[in-house]
């Protein structure tokens, strides 16, 4: 959602992005990897309740991305849109209390790191089964339409998730309805440890598009403003009912699929080669280059982007998790709640005999 | 009032609601120009439009996960099954995603899917098929299943207000064999969970749903005849949620119970209610709780291979005889 | 199967078919329309137990891509694939069978229409559920190339069906694992009532190829001879280890859906164009114009596909249904049949009685 | 002979069966060079090379498929599902095509589909199912579930010899925390259908398999020390074919019977047994039978949550007490 065009420094800002857009990717970015950091310190410590997912070396994508959304746009993350959430409103604070099952946690303490949702700041939870948003997201965008809404919506998908039955159906489907969605997908080399030339044959993920009859296009994922471009256009054509685009953001998963993995499906040198293109140093080095910022304003962000941090986890560290008696309620509206098992209600007596009747035995 | 079949029961129940609330909209393979294999959406593309009637690609699971995407803003979609059999296509987007979603997000979808069930019809394995049992036992489903034309339209209409998601399987051997009379009225509601006394009765309790509700009138008219039985027929309408209350009132009045369901036995609902009601009514039984079902094979094509696989009057008829002389 | 190549006739054959197996496609598309309009027949005085699904206008692409096969190759066909099962080597009597559901079906009964199996011969039947067949037309030919043996794998599917999950899941396994298997799309304009647009909002459904990885091909379904070719061809890189192809055959189903189906859908002259175009008539027409063949061999070919459905209806009209009794064997290996349920097998007394207690109530 | 983990006893059998038949070979997500998410088929690629250990896309429903038509040919494979729960997305495939194969066509199948599966493991809802429930229903499906490391090896062996498909739930809580003394012996085999009294006893009866074994045991001994009550503990083994005899026998000896299982109770399988029970040996109950199963929510992530909605050791021990009060 880029703020109102301006001029300053000394190169011309890139599209429509203002210098405090462009400082508000810096942010995001660097948000991004701040809290995952704090995330990895607390996954040691035994405070995350269960895995954790690193985008380390994926912020650019994850936020230039988003970064083109307006507001009453809707985008359904993955794993590692960590930096697509934050920029859709979602807070540290949510993130650390998800990750840490706490009870004041989005979901209660119900699902686990950041599959929350919330509608009205325009961000729906992933589940686990991989291409499930995908057509999901297909009836987000088909309700816009249906209701002559100009929102537009964004999903991720993986290079491993596109190899399912979901995303084929669900990108179809929207393809076929014109809905305005963004497919955009993420090739980080790897699903897990599967390298993407043994998840498809073709020479690019982006060459499927032609196959459901959309636009198709591929740009450096670890280029914030070039991510932020790509989607940009992407979103303006699904808002003015030019139907969905696929995009293929080409970026490197620089940790493990999850903390526990240890990489050693890895070739030798790859990882190394990527550490060289780091998006949050790439980007730093463009914005003072070009005199789009200084380094006393990138210092500032920094700041920001730690007091944030650190005052979301010392709010909710201590925090307790949920009460028991939550786990019952809202698997259906009605009944609000479902009853507890027998043998934790211990009734005192049998409550079905037969009245009068002796017990058998 | 004039004679309305089961499947036109459905129609009018769905046109009423399309009417009634701008939220409710169809989509599914073939429903528009065609109105779907047996006609069950006949003209609603004309009155309604091709944004509340969509024809959909052949993709069950985008068709119920677009559907719960919609439903997440508000609009209230009945999706169309061509087979119910194909619902087996969207089992993952249904259990893992639909079933889940107010729980895990407090995510509202109330959506509906609804298709043609059921065998007598020389449909062959995957033409015939109850699916029932594989989606009772996820946690956050709805379930039902009409019997009666009344019950057909009073239940789609319950579904589509129901702000959970409701599996709606109609049995396609009683769209146009069974109709009745039925009031012009708009307001035929049908609660949800509320099962229905078919036929009252004081020696024995055959508790069922769907069409073989009228196979178990038919066995419960005979045994009234030949042996002076006095059997209640139970018409559970809902499986989830299940009127627990109804089965052990009826059963606390004839103390024998038979459960009869078209479906395969191992696994299938009738284990669910004979469970339950150990639980909630043991010291009533005067007899084993006994189940009639299909026998456990994939429904074969050749019509007297289904008649001997699926369950016959005269089945029903043979264990009620067997239950009344324990 | 070609046979040895021949040089009869004043125009040169085309490609490797010879005049006998130029012959042989006129018999197999002759012997599927007549043995469809018996069974049209048969329908009406309700001797198909079940629905009848007709492939008339479809008997060129159906015959000529199943003929690109060598023994020991294996073909799964969908409902509108009587022709290539036919050129596999099914028998017009194993059809009339099925349809009719007698004791000697090949499937005894349990299996409607052309759904029979025979991997001797080379053909897997299908089932219901669109797409299925690819994933497990993948896993076959996997077992070809697993096992390095020279054979190839072929399977159809619909315009309607490459709308589903499984369709695409299977492609790309199958172009990952590079098996030998040709995907022949046979685009006949319609699923069921909904047009080929509706279905995918790819300018041509070969497009698909590209985002699988894959070559993509074209070709008129309703000219025989293309339809081999581009078959062979495929089957050819298919068996020299290049991996799967997807052909598009375009054609046109000039029957409903079913028989019950009154094609109310159709716009107004498109069926009659088509009509213009059959493959038999088109066929019958070249092989004449062009000197392969004459008037009397066709004419023999017909009175040949004539006796052969008469005689097969004969000897199997008046056949029994299966036995009841048949009904609950082979779920398993082992146990090889399933028990009558009780209330068949009625036990005089109950059985389960505590022994020497007298009965309940 | 060395102690072997319930893990290494999967990855054994998986070897032999692999060294003994050359038909045998495995697919799954991520089984090569990673060996799975816990490493069960660690070692196995360097062992069998890439054409026997395949890693595949991310496409449950094509492993599944791709594996019947080797199948179909001659060849047994054993599939991964990278964590149980997604074998949801291969439901239609495993339900319509594989379990009805031999039936419709005579078309022999011989595959596995294992993966972790099982809760008590902080996965929140998609990582700790256990999908029995919706495979039992399907005729033409065997269903195992060990609790032992000796039955984790002899049922993937047998699983892997058996001539129809068969889905082998291994418990991922049970991987490391299980071990036994193993024989080196290759040849052992656990039949499918044969359950196994893990404990004996004569009071009552507790009928239970996987995890649920061990927190059953630990139940027993807490009620012999404090109640003096003789629990026998019954693992089933293998759900699908189901041990009937033994849990007659069982029953007869004690004629109070639990039925405890992880999974969620409505629709689950002790509401099969419990019929089963009724139809089999009604007249040896001095009790109702009763189920401890996972409360029907969807699995939440937070400890307490989780702990609250599982079954636990003392809700045995509470259900014990009150069968036995009955
Ligand atoms: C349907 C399904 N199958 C398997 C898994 C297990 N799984 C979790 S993440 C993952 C790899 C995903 O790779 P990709 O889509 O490329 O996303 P990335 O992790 O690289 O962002 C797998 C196989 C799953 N979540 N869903
Ligand atoms: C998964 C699935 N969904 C729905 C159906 C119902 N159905 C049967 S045939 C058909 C249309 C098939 O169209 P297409 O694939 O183009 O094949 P065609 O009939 O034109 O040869 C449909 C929707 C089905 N068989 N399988
Ligand atoms: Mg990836
Ligand atoms: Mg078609």
């Amino acid at each position: 959602m880029p703020s109102s065009r301006s001029t300053a420094g000394p190169q011309p800002l890139p599209t429509d992005l203002s210098a405090t857009d462009l400082l508000a990717l810096y942010y995001y970015m660097r948000l991004t990897r701040v809290l995952e950091e704090r995330l990895v310190a607390l996954h040691r410590q035994g405070k995350v309740v269960g895995g954790l997912f690193r985008s380390l070396g994926q912020e650019a994508d994850a936020v230039g991305s988003a970064y083109a959304l307006e507001p009453g746009d809707m985008l359904s993350p993955l794993i590692r849109n960590l930096g697509s959430m934050l920029v859709q409103g979602a807070t540290p604070l949510e993130v650390f209390r998800q990750y840490m099952a706490k009870a004041e946690s989005p979901t209660a303490g119900r699902e686990l790191n950041i599959h929350f949702s919330d509608l009205e700041r325009g961000f729906l939870g992933q589940v686990s089964s991989l291409g499930t948003m995908v057509p999901v997201m297909a009836g987000i965008t088909l309700y816009f339409k249906l209701t002559d809404q100009p929102r537009v919506g964004l999903v991720y998908v993986g290079d491993g998730a596109m190899s399912t039955g979901a995303f084929h159906e669900g990108l179809n489907f929207a393809a076929v309805q014109r809905v305005p969605l963004v497919v955009v997908c993420e090739n980080n080399g790897y699903a897990y440890s599967t390298p993407t030339r043994m998840q498809t044959a073709a020479a690019r993920l982006v060459d499927k598009a032609a196959g459901y009859g959309l636009p198709g296009v591929r740009a450096d994922g670890n280029d914030v403003v070039a991510t932020y471009e790509v989607t940009r256009e992407a979103v303006t054509r699904a808002r003015a009912g030019g139907g969905p685009t696929l995009i293929e953001l080409v970026t490197y998963r620089r940790k493990g699929h999850a903390e526990h993995d240890d990489q050693r499906y890895l070739p030798a040198g790859e990882l190394e080669a990527w550490e060289q293109n780091d998006p949050i140093a790439r980007y730093r080095d463009r914005l003072i280059g070009a005199g789009w910022a200084g380094v006393e304003d990138l210092g500032r962000e920094d700041a920001r982007v730690e007091t944030e941090v650190d005052g979301a986890l010392a709010r909710c560290i201590d925090e307790p998790f949920p009460a028991i008696g939550t786990a019952l309620s809202g698997v259906f509206a009605d009944p609000p709640a479902a009853e507890p098992e027998w043998y934790r209600a211990l009734p005192g007596a049998p409550s079905d005999r037969r009245a009068g009747e002796p017990p058998h035995g | 009032m004039a004679e309305t079949t089961y499947l036109e029961a459905i129609r009018q129940g769905i046109a009423e609601e399309m009417e009634r609330d701008p939220r409710v909209f169809l989509l599914g393979e073939d429903i528009g120009a065609l109105g779907g294999p047996f006609r069950v959406t006949e003209g609603l593309l004309d009155r309604f439009g091709p944004t509340r009637v969509i024809d959909t690609p052949v993709s069950e699971l985008a068709i119920v996960g677009a559907a719960a995407g919609a439903a997440h803003m508000g609009l209230r979609p009945v999706c169309e099954m061509q087979f119910i059999d194909f619902i087996a296509c969207a089992y993952d987007m249904i259990t893992n995603y639909v079933a889940t979603a107010r729980y895990r997000g407090g995510l509202s979808t109330p959506l509906v899917i609804r298709g043609p069930s059921g065998g007598y019809v020389r449909g062959g394995p995957f033409h015939s098929q109850n699916p029932e049992a594989a989606f009772l036992h996820t946690p956050g489903l709805k379930l039902v299943c009409p019997a009666t034309a009344r019950d057909a339209k009073g239940l789609i209409k319950s579904a589509i207000r129901d702000d959970d998601p409701v599996l709606y399987f109609e049995h396609k051997y009683l769209y146009r064999r069974v109709k009745e009379d039925l009031p012009a009225d708009p307001e035929i509601l049908v609660p949800l969970g509320s099962a229905r006394v078919a036929r009252a009765g004081h020696h024995l309790t055959v508790v069922t749903w769907s069409a073989m509700v009228w196979k178990a009138l038919e066995a419960a008219e005979r045994l009234d005849r030949e042996d002076g039985l006095s059997v209640e027929v139970l018409d559970l309408r809902s499986l989830v949620p299940l009127d627990d209350a109804a089965i052990v009132a009826s059963l606390q009045r004839t103390n024998r119970v038979l459960i009869a369901h078209e479906d395969t036995r191992t696994g299938g609902m009738a284990g669910e209610i004979a469970a339950r009601i150990n639980e909630l009514a043991f010291e009533w039984l005067d007899a084993p709780v006994r189940r009639v079902c299909a026998h456990d094979v994939p429904l074969p094509y050749a019509p007297p291979l289904e008649d001997y696989i699926l369950p016959q009057a005269e089945d029903l008829v043979a264990a009620c005889r067997w239950l009344a002389n324990y």
